[in-house]
């Protein structure tokens, strides 16, 4: 699973406006704080998207790294390739999931990416919340750096309220590591900051989670998997900070300017799309220009709540800190039962009056791709929406065969077109 | 949905909850089976067919089973409640997809695609309920797709804990197995009761015993059991009512006791990666056949992930505790120990002279590790093999081709 | 008087033309794809016109469709070959709900409406094993014609079983059946048998309704005709014309988009 | 002492005849066409004509390839990696690294100064890149496949391959033959493509010089300069690297026959 896309400029087409603007200065500095970071000082954590501690990890004076971010925005640079090659020297199969060879062969060759070097990690926090994959890439790191790692154990969602003893079990893994920490830095826990910087993040998830909501405006003004996706790195990566939570100030009056202005993601809204999926990070470019060409806007996606559900009103809360952190870490879109994906997707269905669905599977990813068939057979057959399934991987460019896809998608969008304008009996037409 | 109690054959609700053996004609076979050579041909039939026709008997005699998807989930729980726990080890070679690759996407598991393919073809229709333990992403994912394609039948996902370094685990663990538990009294129809869970503690004890046996015993002399054997032999307590199993192991191991036949000269593997996906018997045959013994491996993890359970304190608790200490290092479990330092004292503790990675394919656990592994065994010198299988296939050219070559690259100099 | 309209269907191994006035097919060509597209489908298009006995200026539409119908320079309409094979479909078996199209190199199932709008459909993915070129090359393989194999595989006794499709493994595979003394016909048989097995669950993919309509160059093979027949346990309409699919439904496209210019 | 080694490729059957390990007195290929058995034995008649020997006179025969086990004359058979480690060392015998690029599969070898094999990786199922592909590519792009090779290094600007599937690559190089792509390039590209997966297959195994490049490529020197420009380093070739396969089957036969003689027990070998 993953984060947001980075700092690639933005290109005409694109909303040329302060948020991308602003989103490309915070990627910047991001890295750019990266590369003096690392030793006693300024010590690095290396975490996953998925359920992640950064407030904690953060209250102690860590820097974080995202390795999957890291990967995306290889992969969006051109960049993964090389590094996936080196990992399949290393013997990675060809099947192994792309972020995984991304990291490990980009760390093998040195660390060094388009950014700026990305530190050793002093400490590895596996939060295992959502995708199996984990464990296996935190246990190679921590054999080839030698660092210690801690593993956050955090049950499958299984029912909508969380069990009590998942909470408790999360509750005490925390208090671990926080003791943990405690030895590792010769600093005491500070409840009060960890409260700070709670409400911060809970500033920015309210600003993010508005944002997607405008989702349902018809037209939409925003585009809520190409653009948004980019919009998921200050929520993933820098939350907890002021700097994220302005983000979405700055982004949600630019939202409220497009509405008054009618500038739009498209000039005509022919279709509203629901994007179920991990993007095709190489060719993410040629992938959006597929629905552009057809007049479809996304107005919903799952991916971005790979962080975390807060458009769904779930908020960290200050006042039960450690609490908050396990239902959060509980409720990311991975870490949900199919049977709990599929309800979302169909408040999301008719919240956003979704017109068809896109499915984007990856070859590589089988947390959030295995049963993706199954999600296309429900949504054609039970809740009769019009649904295209293609698959590539988000880090491989030699899976995404650029023809084959466009071929499916163009054939996805003649066929609603068509079937708008066939007067066809209602029972035949699957909408 | 309060089903009345199980009367199978002539138990009363007192005795513990062992199932009766008496159940049906259909399991006489196995009981008049004249020794090891027709039990294991009786096993490969048993278990060739993916319609489950022990769990079919066991229904018609009016008992409930329930289906686990491999690696491991504390079957005892399910005897425990009077109910028959099978393993569903996906559809073999014969199984045509038609159905599931509809709903998974291409590159996954085989396994996971013949699983769904026989739910959705009603060839496992004798099993109440299914569990799915947290063993990899697809194993996960594919109970929710259970939950929608059999919409009657109970599932449940099964959260096997990564952290083994916690306080918290032991209690978290006790309560999923109450979740769990949960769900199976109300297919079972009768309620939870320790010390019918002790009884089959003790009855799982006594199988995983003389499952150890047979693998000692081939460890020690492969020239009398071959590997076909031994797999066809242990796998076949994943099936059978347990209580059968166990009378078929002590004749097997008294008959095997006797044998003695010429040891042959070949290469000592340890195999690494098969733990859920199986390969199929050819491809087991074959790794004999080119010049490998076997003298470690991963099949079957279930019947020996851990030695006695003990039955004095709360069986639930021990059960648990079980689970989470027993030394089990294969690729869907987080271990204490290093890859390195795991690999190493496998081939150090099975003398073996080189390791064969068997890894199905798209099985993405068992792929991560073999980088770990391989890098221990080329600092030592030690030649290993990996090879990716498929339940389904057909020709074995090319691993027949790898494996020799492996053997000849020892003997040859 | 309706116009004269030229659907062409530009494929992985062949251009197809089909001319359509009316209701009324009036000309048609088959011919191979080489490595020159552009040229390829002029000369298509030129046959099917001398089948018709027309001349080029009368053609008042050209819609093209198939892999090379970005690069059919003179076509008016580009419509991708699903949504063609179903009109086409439709246009012949009105009762059409379910079409499999195996071409040269993809298969897809694609379930239509009433009205031959198509309501979704699947696609071979990952690679192009099990395709019509797979049974090119172990036809070759075999030292026999594309059009020999599907009798001949209606002649097994004892079908073998072939898991792997791959086109490139396919000669190998073929080869060492033969070595292992296995008959061509049974080795057909199981051939035959594994594409229809795939098929099916490409069809599955969609849902199978009847009717069923099998196009595309593949569906001329009658061994693959009645083997899927036979696992379907139902009737498949196939009408000579089922390679033709796409182009008459190119065709059918350009028609409509004249239609509606016209109105 | 005179050995044969029997080379049965799925594409075609190679022979040699070895003299005391040391002299090779005659090579000899045959296409296999479907039929290993009388393509060896096509191969042994044309190979006693060329090395003057009779049949009688050979002292051990030992095959190698897909078709090794099918062979009635055969004393001995090995696989066809174990015994391309061996020929490539015989023709090169500073080799620690060999490339066997056959008809339908690619390997990559570590071996030691003897030869002996201790590591190898080959192309997983899928076959997208070896030698029949470029069969595939000559017989679509119409150029005769002796002169594919030397075509493709006038290439200015090689046009790459990216698909996985040799089937899918053709419909690519259609495309790019429609797209104006000069043929040249087009050729290189195909090498280059071909040379970036036996890349990854010598990387995993690991690259240590020399490097020797052995099966039926070694005819085509498009190839070679795409392997070397690819790995980065020269590479060995030598017309009879076609053979080496045949070449190390016919010294392992020959290794083995002396065995027997001195009495070991044959059943401590490989049969
Ligand atoms: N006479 C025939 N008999 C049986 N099969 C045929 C015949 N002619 C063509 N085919 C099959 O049809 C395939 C080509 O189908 P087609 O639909 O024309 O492909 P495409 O549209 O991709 O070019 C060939 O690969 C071959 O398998
Ligand atoms: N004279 C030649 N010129 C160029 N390429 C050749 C020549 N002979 C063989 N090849 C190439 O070598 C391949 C066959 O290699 P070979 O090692 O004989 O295969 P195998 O051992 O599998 O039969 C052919 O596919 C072709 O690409
Ligand atoms: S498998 Fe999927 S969810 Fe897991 S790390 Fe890879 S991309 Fe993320
Ligand atoms: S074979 Fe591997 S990937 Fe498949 S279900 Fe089993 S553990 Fe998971
Ligand atoms: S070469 Fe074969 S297996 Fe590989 S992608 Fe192509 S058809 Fe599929």
């Amino acid at each position: 699973m993953t984060g947001a896309a980075g700092a690639a400029p933005p290109r005409e087409g694109d909303f040329l406006d302060s948020g991308r603007e602003l989103q490309r200065r915070l990627v910047e500095e991001y890295y750019r704080g990266l590369a003096e970071a690392g030793g006693p000082q300024r010590p690095v954590a290396y975490m996953l998207v998925g359920g992640n501690l950064t407030e904690i990890v953060r209250s102690f004076g860590y820097e974080v790294v995202f390795p999957e971010i890291v990967a995306l925005n290889c992969a969006i640079k051109h960049r993964s390739l090389e590094n996936i090659l080196h990992a399949e020297a290393m013997g990675y199969g060809l099947d192994v999931c792309g972020y995984v060879k991304n990291d490990l062969g980009l760390q093998d060759l040195g660390g060094s990416t388009p950014f700026g070097r990305i530190p050793r990690p002093d400490l590895l926090v596996c939060s295992f919340s959502g995708c199996y994959v984990y464990v296996k890439w935190w246990e190679a790191l921590a054999e080839s750096y030698g660092a210690p790692m801690f593993t956050y154990d955090v049950p499958y969602l299984r029912e909508e309220v969380p069990y009590k003893e998942d909470i408790q079990y999360m509750v005490a893994q925390l208090w671990e590591f926080v003791h943990q920490l405690e030895k590792r830095t010769g600093r005491a826990f500070d409840m009060e900051e960890l409260k700070r910087v709670l409400r911060e993040t809970r500033r920015a998830e309210e600003g993010w989670a508005r944002y997607l909501r405008a989702g349902r405006l018809r037209p939409s003004p925003i585009e809520a998997y190409f653009e948004a996706i980019f919009y998921m790195f200050p929520i993933n990566v820098l939350r907890g900070t002021a700097q994220a939570a302005d983000f979405y100030d700055v982004v949600n009056a630019e939202v409220e300017r497009r509405v008054r202005e009618g500038n739009l993601p498209l000039p005509e809204e022919k279709v509203r799309v629901l994007v179920e999926g991990v993007p095709p990070y190489t060719n993410y470019r040629t992938f959006w220009d597929f629905f552009r060409k057809w007049g479809a806007v996304s107005v919903v996606a799952t991916y971005p709540k790979v962080g975390g559900l807060f458009d769904r009103g779930f908020l960290h809360d200050p006042a039960r800190p450690f609490e908050s952190i396990a239902e959060y870490s509980l409720g990311a879109y991975v870490n949900q039962s199919w049977t709990l994906r599929r309800k979302l997707i169909q408040e999301y269905l008719r919240e956003y009056s979704v017109d068809a669905v896109v499915i984007h599977g990856i070859k590589s990813c089988r947390s959030f791709t295995a049963g993706q068939g199954d999600l296309r057979d429900w949504l054609i057959h039970d809740q009769g929406v019009p649904t295209l399934y293609i698959e590539s991987d988000h880090q491989d460019p030699r899976y995404f065969a650029p023809a084959q896809i466009k071929n499916r998608m163009d054939a996805f969008f003649e066929s609603l077109d068509q079937r708008r304008t066939t007067k066809a009996p209602a029972t035949e037409v699957a909408a | 949905m309060a089903a009345p109690l199980l009367t199978i054959g002539e138990r009363t609700e007192e005795e513990p909850a062992a199932p009766s053996l008496e159940l049906s004609n259909d399991l006489a076979e196995f009981r008049s089976a004249a020794g090891v050579a027709e039990m294991v041909r009786l096993a490969g039939e048993v278990l060739g067919d993916p319609t489950f026709p022990v769990a079919r008997a066991w229904k018609r005699a009016g008992g409930r089973s329930v289906a686990t998807f491999p690696v491991y989930t504390p079957q005892e729980l399910i005897h425990a409640l009077g109910m028959l726990p099978v393993t569903v080890q996906g559809g073999g070679e014969n199984l045509e997809i038609t159905h599931a690759d509809a709903l998974l996407g291409s590159f996954l598991c085989s396994i996971s695609k013949s699983t769904l393919e026989m739910a959705l073809t009603g060839r496992l229709d004798a099993f109440e309920g299914f569990v799915f333990p947290y063993i990899c992403d697809v194993s996960r994912n594919l109970e929710g797709i259970f939950a929608r394609s059999l919409p009657g039948k109970m599932t449940h996902m099964l959260h096997l804990p990564q952290n083994f370094g916690s306080a918290a685990t032991l209690p978290f663990l006790i309560a999923e197995y109450r979740r769990l538990l949960a769900k199976l009294e109300r297919v079972a129809g009768r309620a939870y009761d320790p010390e019918h869970l002790r009884a089959s503690l003790a009855t799982f004890n006594r199988q995983r015993r003389l499952v150890g046996e047979l693998a000692d015993l081939r460890r020690e002399r492969p020239a009398d059991l071959s590997l076909v054997e031994m797999y066809l032999l242990t796998r076949l307590g994943s099936t059978l009512p347990r209580e059968l199993h166990i009378e078929l192991l002590e004749r097997a191991l008294a008959e095997l006791t006797a044998r003695h036949r010429k040891p042959r000269d070949a290469l000592r593997v340890v195999v690494v990666g098969p733990f859920c996906e199986q390969p199929t018997l050819d491809l087991l045959s074959l790794l004999e056949e080119s010049g490998c013994a076997v003298v470690g491996e991963e099949f079957q993890m279930l019947s020996r992930w851990y030695g006695d359970v003990p039955s004095e304190g709360d069986p639930l608790e021990n059960l648990a505790r079980a689970y989470l200490e027993a030394p089990v290092d294969i690729g869907v479990r987080a271990t204490p120990t290093t890859k390195e330092a795991g690999i190493l004292a496998r081939v150090e503790r099975t003398g073996a002279q080189g390791v064969l990675f068997l890894t199905a394919k798209f099985c993405e656990p068992a792929l991560e590790d073999v980088v770990l592994y391989r890098r221990a065994l080329e600092k030592r010198n030690i030649p290993y093999l990996q090879m990716e299988f498929e339940e389904r296939s057909t020709t074995y050219e090319q691993a027949r081709l790898q494996l020799e070559t492996f053997v000849e690259s020892q003997l040859f100099d | 008087m309706s116009a004269l309209v030229a659907g062409m269907d530009i494929g992985s191994t062949t251009a197809k033309c089909v001319l359509l006035e009316g209701k009324e097919i009036v000309g048609k060509s088959l011919s191979p794809v080489g490595v020159d597209i552009v040229k390829d489908a002029e000369v298509a298009l030129e046959l099917a016109l001398r089948d018709a006995r027309r001349e080029r200026s009368e053609a008042a539409f050209i819609a093209g469709t198939g892999y090379g119908r970005y690069k059919v320079y003179f076509g008016q309409l580009t419509v991708t070959e699903i949504s063609c094979h179903a009109r086409g479909a439709h246009f012949l078996f009105p009762g059409t709900r379910l079409v499999l199209d195996i071409g040269g190199q993809d298969t897809k199932a694609i379930r239509v409406g009433s009205s031959g709008e198509v309501i979704d459909f699947a696609m071979n993915d990952k690679c192009a094993a099990g395709t019509g070129r797979f049974l090119e090359v172990c036809a070759n393989a075999l030292g026999f014609d594309i059009g020999e194999i599907g009798p001949l595989s209606l002649q097994a006794r004892h079908p073998l079983k072939v898991t792997s499709t791959c086109t490139v493994f396919a000669e190998s595979e073929v080869t060492s059946f033969v070595s292992r003394g296995k008959e061509p016909k049974d080795i057909l048989a199981g051939l035959h048998a594994s594409i229809v097995s795939r098929s099916l669950s490409l069809m599955q993919r969609v849902g199978i309704e009847p009717e069923v309509t099998f196009t595309g160059g593949v569906s001329r093979n009658e061994g693959m005709v009645l083997a899927l027949r036979r696992r379907l346990g139902a009737p498949v309409n196939v009408s000579p014309l089922s390679q033709f699919m796409g182009a008459l439904g190119a065709a059918l496209a350009g028609q409509a988009r004249c239609e509606g210019a016209a109105a | 002492m005179i050995t044969c080694g029997l080379d049965v490729g799925s594409s075609s059957t190679k022979g040699v005849l070895l003299e005391d390990g040391r002299r090779i007195l005659g090579t000899a290929i045959e296409p296999t066409r479907g039929n290993p058995a009388a393509a060896a034995r096509r191969v042994l008649e044309v190979l006693g004509e060329e090395g003057n020997v009779l049949t009688g006179d050979i002292d051990y025969v030992c095959t190698t390839g897909f078709g090794r086990s099918g062979l009635p004359e055969r004393d001995l058979q090995v696989s066809d990696i174990t015994s391309s480690g061996r020929g490539a060392v015989f023709l090169f015998p500073g080799t620690r690294h060999v490339v066997d690029i056959g008809a339908q599969s690619s390997r990559a070898l570590a071996v030691t100064e003897t030869g002996k094999v201790t590591r190898f990786k080959m192309n997983e199922k899928c076959a997208a890149g070896a030698g029949r592909f470029v069969e595939r590519c000559s017989k679509y792009l119409q150029v005769p496949i002796g002169a594919m090779g030397p075509k493709a290094l006038d290439a200015e600007h090689p046009r790459l391959i990216s698909s996985v599937c040799a089937v899918l690559a053709e419909t690519e190089i259609i495309n790019n033959v429609a797209e104006g792509v000069p043929l040249p390039d087009m050729l290189m590209g195909i090498f280059l493509s071909l040379a970036q997966r036996s890349h990854a297959l010598m990387r995993y195994v690991g690259i240590a010089p020399e490097v020797t490049l052995v099966g039926g490529l070694v005819h085509n020197p498009g190839m070679v300069r795409a392997l070397s420009q690819t790995i980065g380093c020269p590479v060995n070739v030598s017309p009879q690297g076609h053979y080496a396969a045949a070449l190390g089957s016919a010294m392992l036969g020959r290794a083995r026959k002396l065995r027997i003689e001195q009495g070991v027990s044959p059943s401590a070998a490989v049969a």
